[in-house]
């Protein structure tokens, strides 16, 4: 009760826990859960993009692309390691992904149909990742919080890449601006949903809230990259796909049309375009590597071997 | 073409088919850490041919660019080494679909990084100042490479009793195709002529050194190589290098008028 | 575009694009027998799309041919099932590359026969005469195909422990996409209601007893479906598809003003 | 020894010897190698046409591509069954074929690199088999020359269809006419080649022309070849790669160059650039089949247990 009252206490002048610090089950629970959420979400996310790195139209397009991958890769490697953490192994990790009972990011189930779909992932998925992101750079669990500071700072790098990208080929041919806006036409909604449901059915939000996990609300979030994105939109020259979309004077916000939340339910709980192939892609990359995984184990073993001998 | 370009266009070649290759594996390494590790090869390698083929289109001039080189090529124009196209796994023809194998991908970014680390070397002496600096840059990135690879070669060599079968047989399979490093070809003789080149059959000893270092410790034998040498570097390729321009380049060829 | 050209596009799209897939076992098949059956599978897949597209140029008009329908629409542009485009292995990423799979070949061909020997016999009297004689000729030649490919299932089904397994999980992968079949279209509708086309949702019965009957014979166990149900038909693809365009389109588009 | 010279007046008189006669053990042994090794071409060659089926820039090409490599399945199966009749199996033939005892034709170790060798293989490498193969129509082992003929029938199609995709290309761009030239000067020499060694260096031609198998020296049919061919090239418009190549009024015969031996001797004896290839791709292919033929085997022994009971 003592160690609960001071880790209260610091939660509630916004100071940070340590993984050397007591701290209750519930809470370690569930950060293992949304870190290691996370890291899967960076590495499943390498799949939708790198199904264009060989055939990128450019190999500046190309090395951007390998290059954001290539980080994408990393900061799944930081966030395995800020979820270790708290007493989780990243094979336990991996194991909960491949048996489907740990949940990624449910935007990476939809396919990459077009090169434009690289840029739009840039623009608005990671987009809504950064909006999703930032207050998290503030959250109670140290690591975490230090981890997501540089998976920020890579992000909004990737998000002006992907603007950029998406910017020149709305200055090209006609086939490229049509590219662009199939691309958009896709994922906007999608991208809505990457927020959560709305904070009426969220009841999880509240104590994520009162942990210093969680710091704004989904919906709050939601508007605030809606009312974002928007300029943008009209920079770039493409439609977003809501008629309902328009400024309303009043509340100082965009309002947006009716998500399809019946869609995004049957994404997450595995019904989506791409889930069954993105699992099976993962698992099969781990079984594939097992024979590399264990040279590199039994060759280290051996090396310990010879050292004692020589020591002995 | 100058002896320069077309020497140029050799090395490109080489870096940009290499770098596709093991871009291949993004996503799908035996570990996270490799995947990380395969892509910043496959990007050293772009960047080292997006500058090769920049300095290749100044030399050509006219309508020249780094992607009007590497995407409207076509098979015979191109000249890396024909070891470089091969798919990850041993031989088959190239539409028949089969797994990435790690074995194979270490052991062809060992042999090629180990040539690469006494090119480079020497190409910073190069009467090209612009190719002398890209070999500086270059040379930092393949020693990175041959670390990489050498300890993978290492580590699988020295393994499991099914890893060191696995990398031998995948090191069995690619040692022939080395033949090609160490035959002359006018591409390259020019290049020499000229003070541009570097004269790559005067580094076989120092490459055995290094190839044969490695293979002791990774407990691997050295397979006689003989019979047929591959022709990639005067544009005579295997099957399966259509299909690798032919994905990279489709794209790009769709919209020939379109900037990226 | 008109009802019926857009109808005839979803034909050819079906029939050329499973003739690819078929013809990539050509030379890799497990028995010579069997290459030579998968060839003229696709064979006769490549000649209804033949005149399909022949037809549909006609009602188009303009600069259309059946080469410029199949070589120079891109993706969404397609309106092939999803099943159809699909690699002969369980679900993987695109540019996984992966083994040839002979059980979910079979599964595939078998489940998409079976639905074309209820369409072409319908089709017979469509009010397009054109596509009425398309649909008496491709229906001979669907028979042979459900045929060839409702023996393999059972072979494998009643074969061995392994091969039971491997066509059961090929049954199960593949059959949830089979739900597009039954799923309306405003591209199938205005069709039927020209009375071109054929209502396809009419025909699942026949088809379920069809399947049964075949599945009771392999001894394989029905799977339920549900959950996604894709849209190829509708222009929006897997991930799969653009790859085996790029690799079917690149050399016509890369000289588009050759003839062959 | 009556059987002997029964066999041998046979032979003399121009006779077929079917597959219940009696035969000397070398005459089998004889044909057998050259009926499986003619099976295995045909199977081997498969691959690199079919190398281009994915590829064929149109829809009547790749129509005209699958029937022709089908077609050579097809030939493979006549000539592995004429094989059967001499008493040893498929299996037997493919194992020795995939163990590298047997040989096919060594023209299939090079590479397919454009798609003008579609057409430059059945033009000229199918001209060539012809040119071999129509004497063998009049072997003297029936089941073989029947084989021959229908085979000989379907490779004069081929070669006519292959001739006239050249001809369209050598009508169509600069670059479909390079891509012809390009593909002629890579075949050509490799299909003088495969008439076989001169005959001064040919021995077994002997015993073969004596026993009706062989009936017309590799010299004499690779001349004819040449002398047959030249005009074809002329009509098409390219130019055959060898600068020796010259109508020589004397001999009423065309002159031609050195073949190179040496790379030819290198090719048969498995170093050729695709051998490797080829072989592993044939052994791949029967070794991932293998499940499948099991499982028929399977259900076929199961159908004929269940018959037994249902008549028992």
């Amino acid at each position: 009760a003592e160690l609960m009252a001071r880790f209260d206490a610091r939660i509630d002048a916004d100071g940070r826990i340590e993984p050397q610090d007591w701290m209750p089950e519930a809470y370690r629970k569930t950060l293992v859960r949304q870190i290691s959420q996370h890291a899967h979400s960076e590495i499943v996310g390498m799949l939708p993009e790198g199904n264009w790195i060989s055939r990128a139209p450019s190999l500046k397009r190309k090395a951007i692309l390998i290059a954001k991958v290539q980080d994408e890769g990393g900061h799944g490697l930081y966030l395995y390691s800020a979820a270790e953490t708290l007493g989780t192994s990243r094979d336990q990790m991996l194991d909960a992904l491949h048996s489907g009972k740990a949940k990624y990011s449910s935007i990476f189930n939809y396919p990459t149909l077009n090169w434009a779909d690289v840029g739009v992932i840039g623009w608005l998925v990671d987009g809504a990742a950064i909006m999703n992101q930032v207050p998290l750079c503030r959250c109670s669990y140290g690591p975490y919080a230090r981890a997501m500071v540089r998976v920020c700072k890579e992000e909004s790098f990737h998000q002006r890449q992907g603007y950029e990208a998406l910017l020149v080929m709305m200055k090209g041919t006609d086939e490229q601006r049509a590219m662009v806006q199939d691309a958009v036409n896709r994922y906007w909604w999608k991208c809505l949903a990457m927020f959560g449901p709305p904070d009426a059915d969220s009841p999880n939000s509240v104590q994520g809230m009162r942990w210093g996990i969680k710091r704004i609300s989904n919906d709050d979030l939601r508007q605030k990259f809606i009312d974002a994105t928007v300029p943008q939109a009209k920079v770039l020259g493409v439609t977003l796909p809501d008629p309902d979309l328009k400024w309303n004077e009043e509340r100082g916000h965009y309002d947006y049309g009716q998500i399809d939340w019946d869609e995004f339910w049957q994404t997450v709980n595995g019904n989506g375009p791409c889930n069954k192939e993105r699992l099976s892609t993962r698992v099969k990359a781990h079984n594939d590597g097992q024979w590399v995984r264990e040279a590199a184990l039994a060759h280290a073993r051996k090396q310990q071997q010879r050292a004692m001998k020589e020591a002995a | 073409m100058s002896a320069t370009a077309n020497y140029l266009l050799h090395l490109a070649d080489n870096a940009v088919v290499l770098g596709q290759r093991n871009a291949e594996w993004c996503g799908h390494g035996p570990a996270i850490e490799e995947d990380i590790a395969l892509a910043n090869v496959s990007l050293d390698l772009i960047g080292q041919a997006r500058l090769l083929y920049q300095q290749a289109a100044t030399e050509l001039g006219g309508d020249a660019t780094e992607d009007r080189l590497a995407y409207f090529r076509d098979v015979p124009e191109f000249r890396n080494y024909t070891l470089l196209e091969l798919p990850h796994h041993s031989a088959l023809v190239g539409y028949a679909k089969s797994d990435l194998d790690y074995g194979t991908t270490i052991v062809r970014n060992f042999l090629y990084s180990a040539l690469m680390v006494l090119v480079w070397e020497r190409l910073q002496q190069s009467k090209d100042e612009q190719l002398a600096a890209i070999a500086a840059k270059s040379l930092k990135e393949v020693r990175y490479h041959l670390r990489h690879s050498r300890d993978w070669l290492v580590r699988l060599g020295d393994g499991t009793d099914e890893s060191h079968a696995r990398v031998q047989a995948a090191l069995d399979h690619l040692m022939p195709y080395t033949q090609e490093f160490w035959t002359g070809s006018s591409m390259e003789a020019a290049a020499v002529a000229t003070g541009v080149g570097v004269d790559v059959a005067a580094l076989k000893s120092d490459w055995d050194a290094l190839v044969d270092d490695a293979l002791q410790e990774a407990t691997l034998v050295r397979p006689a190589v003989g019979g047929y040498v591959t022709q990639g570097k005067n544009g005579l390729h295997s099957e399966h290098l259509g299909f690798l321009l032919s994905e990279m380049q489709g794209l790009a060829r769709a919209h020939p008028n379109a900037s990226w």
